[in-house]
């Protein structure tokens, strides 16, 4: 099974464990990631603001190459850059006039045909395989947070359920892991503008998604997204201080969990990167589910 | 050859079928029609490439159902035509059965409508590689190119109706043709009369056809008129996906209709 | 030859101000065939038409031609006018020489000339008219009723007290409908039961009544007046002339978990069962699905109950034949359940329940007796919010419309809360309030007056479980769009009101159209609205789009009304103008070669074919034959016949081939 | 015609219930269309039959206007979509055999589009006086007959 790879530039930087735990477990899964040839950015933070033309062309671009080495599908692992490679891929799909003028900007042929998943829709497809490498020690609750870009806006996601998005429990669930039920799967993490300059609004809104997490005894958060991670796990002091709460709950990346349980060593998941340290609690005893006996 | 004789043979001795129709040696090597009713005629029957005509155009005829169960000789068209009478009520269910050679020299016996149905399924469709390119050709041209085309091929026509009466799907006790009140259609074999005769025709045949050629064969003064109705034929297929004589309970392709038909022409 | 009369009008001046009226009646006269042609002022006037009539005994005419407005106008009058003087109907056309010549062009030569084309080509049109008579089909003089709703049975009571015999279907085990469901009913909070049962009653005892219940139409056919029904009765493994309702085998049943669907799935019934206490028939009905012995395991503990021996483990579904004059669709509607609402969790909370599963809690016959209760922990709620417009107005649920009955039951839900529990909280949140009815406005303004139940204008976007509570998150519009959230203890979602389920096959097999949202099609939405295209069919009720009951009861009575106007009569009188296969002497018989192509492309259903056979019975040939009491006069089949062995009566063949001939 | 300008003379098959009462609210909001249409009554386009358009050719009409109902608001329910299929293999069939179908216009006109109609058969009289006379197909009338 061979994909295409987008890193994007948080993996190459600051969301570093997110690649080097996406590698590892793809190694297991022998899924072979192709990286595109001289990709560049995705301008997802702020190419779609200034102009337009410009925001389609930079990612037409990389779905030009892609197209070019050979890839009709394209693994990218940072929500944001699947959202905006995704939005180009479906704007193009089914649009030659569009397509035309892109190339001729971009200087290379796009007939429109790439597709671009996430990582859960790339995992979902592997929950056998996964069920099968894990040797179900990563028995914990985990509360399994999706954000905003893996699901929405529909039109573009085309992934999941809106509203209760089901994929990485399921992926987690084969793992062994039990995800629990809670309600803030899709709530809003503060992203945007206030990571940097309202940390206030960070520790509020992401605060109420610990709190939620810690209430329904998950022992991890797990995410898919880096602006997720940095939010949850970087703004714990801020998120600490507004809820005077002491919340040690560790947020790991879905591939860092499945690395985990897998067996693979936490030095190649990058957890040592994680800002909360990842101390995990004794798996939960094998529960030897009896089916109820039937009535007389 | 003999493997049909022997198997034409068999059915006329259990007294399976009453008639074979298939095709004999004709004057200097053609092929016609032969009705072999009885074991020692069987010798008569032959099986080339040249037993090229469509033998169902017999099969609608009275004197011919007067004579009880009947087996044909079938080609690809043939069979087609079957399944389009029974469709359109023409033929009971299995009142005829089909006697296909097959290229390894067998002899399939197909006698209900759903053999016959599985059995067009395989086969190719039937319009010739030479029609194939003479309709392109025609297509080609500009309009006003084939309608010098036409009016000149259309002004041969003497009116036989040969074209009708070998036609299997011509079956009709009395044709629009025949009416005279109103009289839809000159009677004379004048330009206007001939090609309103050929429009209706290639009208009535459309969504209907089995595209045999038998009509072109037949034309005495030889005009390519298969090549109207087969063009009718493709045209339904095309706009509306139901080939003719594909199936025993097929809706006619005219007297049906999809809410979301597609056309560019009407205002 | 014949006789013609050709009379031209100057309609005041709208013909003659542009058309040379006496010059046509001069050109007319000329013409072969016409034997009178004259002009006059006002044709369509009562001197006008004694002229016509005069003319017509004066001059022995066989034909008329009258020249002046669209025949859309008055043909009916002129026909009507050459009837009385005893020429038939059919043998007078109208030219349009008004809409179609004087009022479009300018006053010229060419305008009258092409006058003179128009009248001509009536003149040649009538030389071939036939004269024609109305067609007479014979009805039967019963109706049937499907659906045992408040809709069915107001219209069976109805059409049976006009002294015609009424067979009624329906599928569940008893009469009721959703009405039965209800606790208390707008706008005067009377008992929903205590108005309906006595109706129930009516219904089963009334002479002119068939009752069947637990049973569904399982075919159609026929045509107005004439419709051959059968009808499913689906086997109650209950004897319903032994069974006396008395009730020991409901106790004796040891299954006691399935959903009650009659509770909205809020309480468990066992597996035999009466739907609720006031039940009509009052005869139990053994689900076989859930009940053991149909699951191969030994049990017939409610047979050993019964005193009477009225189970019956082995009956078997019977079907039912009947012959019908008229149908009334009245198989009301259901409402869109909680799974179909992601952003208020996917009916995966408990709590957030439907305005029909509140209406269960709030009736005195409910799981609750009547005391508001939440489903998770069986509490009585402090804070309830109900959601106006859930899913109706919203096109992303593909339900564009409103339901129309939700904003008057959400205020009673509201006010019954309250009155219930004094200190409870009740909020709404709504988009408009639609409380249009008599006496419904100021139903809601008691509701937020005197109960004290906080309207907030604003939709809520999501509601997620926290705690136990419900957080419903939502906006004020009206206090500046502020964001509000409320910790509810239960959720009702006032949600949209949708077809039945089953609607589609049985409009199906009505060959009933419905509309894009699945709803039955109406005739005309003004002026036909208990009608629908199929005649003979009439529908009543929820069942063409969200009703409340009072519109449903007025709706069934119309629909009662029309069917027993149809039912008056021993024979309908229908217009002449139908297609008809000829026929000739052997040994053709006809021109149909029995293609039977035409019978797919008829929309009504008219075709079908007969078997011309000799004296001793062997079949000589297959025709099409065309049932004069369906087909409407389309000409789809006349120009679709290969042998033109179908012709139109009114435009025949050789009629408009004359017309064409004719300019 | 006597006089020597060409006027094309137009034949046309309407349905009763949506184009004929539609020509009639064109009458009644006295909208004005040129005179060389010739209007023939029909329960519905269902019961159009393509010779009508051949006989109205042969009877020397420079052009023959079909209308009807649009699909879905056939008051027959689906004579129109009948007619559709017809006209679509028609139009094809004479498009092969080269005759000159701009001659013929089919449309949907409605009860309530009165000023549809009015354009619409002013654009076709104008079209068909700009096309000329069909003797391309009248000159056939005479051809090969003594």
């Amino acid at each position: 099974m061979r994909i295409g790879y987008y890193p994007g530039c948080s993996l190459t930087s600051s969301a570093r464990e997110y690649d080097e735990s996406v590698r590892a477990v793809c190694e297991v899964l022998d899924l072979t990631l192709v990286e595109i040839p001289d990709w560049n950015c995705c301008g997802a933070s702020s190419a779609h603001v200034a102009s337009e033309e410009l925001a389609l062309s930079l990612r037409a671009r990389n779905l030009a190459l892609a197209e070019a080495a050979g890839l009709d599908e394209i693994l990218a692992p940072c929500a944001a850059c699947f959202s905006r490679l995704a939005s180009a891929s479906v704007e193009l799909a089914d649009n030659p006039q569009k397509c035309q003028a892109v190339s001729e900007v971009v200087g290379m042929p796009y007939s429109g045909g790439v597709k671009v998943l996430n990582m859960l829709a790339v995992l979902e497809r592997f929950k056998d395989e996964i069920a099968a490498k894990t040797d179900q020690s990563f028995r914990h609750k985990v509360a399994c947070y999706y954000g905003c870009l893996l699901v929405r806006p529909t039109k573009v996601a085309q992934f999941d359920r809106v509203e209760d998005p089901q994929s990485m429990d399921q992926i987690m669930a084969a793992a062994g892991a039990k995800p629990v039920r809670w309600s803030s799967k899709t709530e809003c993490c503060g992203t945007g503008l206030s990571t940097i300059t309202r940390t206030e609004l960070v520790a509020n809104l992401s605060g109420r998604i610990v709190a939620d997490a810690a209430k329904r005894e998950a022992v991890a958060i797990v995410t898919a997204c880096p602006m997720c991670q940095t939010n949850l796990d970087m703004r714990r002091p801020e998120i600490n201080q507004k809820l005077q709460e002491e919340h040690r709950i560790p947020v790991l990346y879905v591939t860092q969990a499945l690395g985990l349980a897998m067996g693979i060593d936490p030095q190649r998941l990058g957890l040592h990167r994680n800002m909360v340290p990842v101390e995990l609690p004794e798996p939960e005893p094998e529960v030897v589910t009896t089916d109820d006996d039937d009535e007389d | 050859m003999d493997v049909l004789r022997n198997k034409a043979r068999d059915l006329l001795a259990q007294g399976q079928v009453q008639v074979v129709i298939g095709y004999e040696a004709g004057t200097g090597g053609a092929r016609r029609p032969s009705f072999v009713r009885s074991e020692a005629d069987v010798a008569r029957l032959v099986w080339d490439a040249d037993c090229v005509g469509n033998l169902a155009g017999y099969l609608t005829r009275a004197e011919i159902k007067k004579m009880g169960k009947i087996a044909v000789v079938a080609n690809a068209a043939t069979l087609r035509a079957l399944l389009q009478l029974t469709a359109e009520h023409q033929l009971a269910e299995g009142a005829v059965s089909a006697l296909v050679v097959t290229e390894e020299g067998a002899v399939l016996e197909l006698s209900n409508a759903q053999a016959v149905t599985e059995h067009v399924a395989t086969l190719p469709a039937s319009l010739s590689a030479a029609d194939r390119e003479k309709l392109d050709q025609l297509m080609a041209l500009s309009r006003e190119e084939r309608r010098a085309f036409w009016e000149q091929e259309l002004q041969r026509c003497i009116k036989c109706y040969a074209c009708r009466s070998s036609c299997p799907m011509c079956y009709c006790g009395s044709c629009t043709m025949d009416c005279n009140r109103p009289q839809w259609v000159p009677v004379a074999s004048h330009e206007m009369g001939n090609l309103e005769y050929h429009t209706v025709r290639a009208m009535h045949l459309a969504g209907r056809c089995v595209e045999c050629g038998e009509c072109g064969r037949a034309c005495p003064v030889g005009i390519p008129i298969h090549l109207l109705t087969c063009y009718a034929e493709e045209s339904v297929r095309r706009q509306f996906g139901q080939p003719a004589g594909t199936s025993a309970t097929l809706n006619y392709a005219l007297g049906t209709f999809r809410p979301d038909d597609q056309e560019t022409f009407i205002r | 030859m014949s006789r013609l009369g050709v009379f031209v009008c100057h309609c005041g001046e709208n013909i003659g101000a542009t058309v040379d009226v006496t010059e046509v009646a001069e050109r007319c006269k000329h013409m072969p065939g016409v034997a009178h042609a004259e002009d006059y002022k006002y044709l369509c006037s009562n001197p006008g038409q004694n002229k016509i009539k005069q003319a017509i005994e004066e001059h022995q005419l066989d034909g008329v031609v009258v020249a002046a407005c669209s025949p859309r106008m008055h043909e009916p009058t002129f026909r009507r006018a050459v009837t009385d003087a005893g020429l038939n109907a059919y043998m007078c056309e109208v030219a349009n020489l008004r809409e179609h010549c004087s009022w479009v062009h300018e006053k010229a030569d060419s305008t009258t000339e092409k006058a003179i084309d128009l009248v001509r080509l009536q003149v040649e049109k009538v030389k071939r008219n036939k004269p024609l008579d109305t067609i007479q089909v014979p009805i039967t003089r019963s109706a049937l009723v499907i659906g045992g709703g408040i809709a069915g049975i107001q219209a069976a009571l109805d059409i049976a007290d006009s002294g015609h015999k009424v067979i009624m279907v329906e599928r569940s085990p008893a009469l009721g409908g959703h009405m039965a469901q209800l606790s208390e009913t707008f706008p005067t909070l009377d008992c929903s039961q205590c108005i309906l049962t006595p109706r129930m009653v009516d219904v089963s005892r009334h002479p002119n009544i068939t009752l069947l219940t637990y049973s569904e139409v399982e075919h159609v056919e026929g045509f107005i007046g004439n419709f051959k029904v059968a009808i499913r009765k689906r086997a109650r493994m209950v004897d319903e002339d032994l069974c006396t309702g008395c009730g020991e085998c409901l106790q004796k049943c040891p299954t006691k978990n399935v959903a009650d669907s009659f509770n909205e799935g809020l309480s468990m019934r066992r597996a035999i069962y009466v739907p609720f206490a006031q039940a009509v028939p009052n005869i139990p009905v053994i689900d076989t699905e859930n009940c053991r012995k149909f699951q191969g395991k030994k049990c017939d503990r409610c047979a050993k109950a019964c005193p009477t021996k009225a189970i019956k483990f082995d009956q078997k579904d019977q079907i039912i034949n009947v012959e019908v004059g008229a149908i009334v669709v009245a198989t009301g509607y259901q409402v869109m359940g909680t799974e179909r609402f992601p952003e208020y969790g996917y009916g995966t909370y408990p709590d957030v329940i439907t305005g029909l599963q509140f209406e269960r809690y709030a009736s005195a016959s409910g799981p609750t007796q009547g005391v508001i209760k939440r489903p998770s922990d069986g509490k009585e709620p402090e804070t309830v919010v109900f959601l106006a417009c859930s899913g109706s107005r919203d096109a992303a649920k593909g339900v564009k419309y409103c339901s129309k009955i939700c904003c008057m039951y959400t205020a009673k839900h509201a006010m019954l809360l309250k009155h219930k529990n004094h200190h409870a909280k009740a909020y709404v949140f709504y988009m408009d309030i639609r409380s249009a009815g008599k006496n419904y406005d100021e139903f809601v303004r008691r509701a937020i007056e005197e109960d004290g139940v906080k309207y907030i204008r604003g939709r809520v976007s999501r509601i997620y479980e926290e705690d136990g509570k419900l957080i419903v998150k939502g906006a004020d519009t009206l206090l500046g769009g502020e964001p509000v959230e409320i910790k509810a203890d239960m959720v009702v979602l006032a949600s949209a009101a949708l077809p039945n389920h089953g609607q589609g096959e049985l409009a199906q097999k009505l060959h009933v159209g419905t509309d894009p949202y699945g709803f039955v099609a109406e005739a005309h939405p003004k002026l036909r609205p208990v009608e629908t295209t199929s005649a003979g069919i009439f529908l009543a009720g929820a069942c063409q789009s969200p009703r409340d009951i009072p519109e449903t009861v007025g709706q069934a009575s119309a629909a009662a009304a029309k069917v027993t106007a149809l039912l008056s009569r021993s024979h309908l009188a229908r217009e002449p103008l139908v297609a008809e296969v000829n026929r000739k002497p052997a040994p053709q018989f006809s021109d149909c070669t029995g293609c039977l192509l035409c019978e797919t492309a008829c929309p009504y259903q008219a075709i079908g074919h007969e078997e011309i056979k000799d004296r001793n019975g062997n079949v000589l040939k297959t025709v099409a034959k065309i049932n004069p009491g369906l087909c409407q006069g389309c000409g789809t089949c006349v120009s679709l016949c290969r042998t033109k062995a179908i012709d139109l009566h009114g435009y025949s063949n050789e009629q408009i081939f004359a017309e064409i001939m004719s300019l | 015609m006597a006089d020597e300008a060409f006027e094309p003379k137009i034949t046309a098959f309407v349905c009763n219930w949506c184009t004929y009462a539609g020509a009639d609210l064109t009458g009644t909001s006295r909208l004005k269309y040129q005179s060389n249409i010739r209007i023939i009554r029909l329960p519905c386009t269902g019961r159009v039959d393509f010779m009508l358009i051949q006989k109205a050719f042969a009877r020397g009409s420079d052009g023959v206007i079909v209308s009807g109902c649009h699909p879905n608001d056939c008051h027959y329910t689906s004579g129109n979509y009948h007619a559709r299929r017809r006209w679509m293999v028609f139009n094809d069939l004479m498009e092969f055999m080269g005759l000159d179908m701009r001659r013929v216009t089919f449309s949907w006109v409605s009860a309530a589009e009165g000023a549809k109609w009015a354009t619409l058969v002013n654009e076709v009289t104008d079209h068909l006086r700009e096309l000329g006379p069909y003797t391309e197909y009248q000159r056939l009338l005479n051809a090969g007959v003594a």
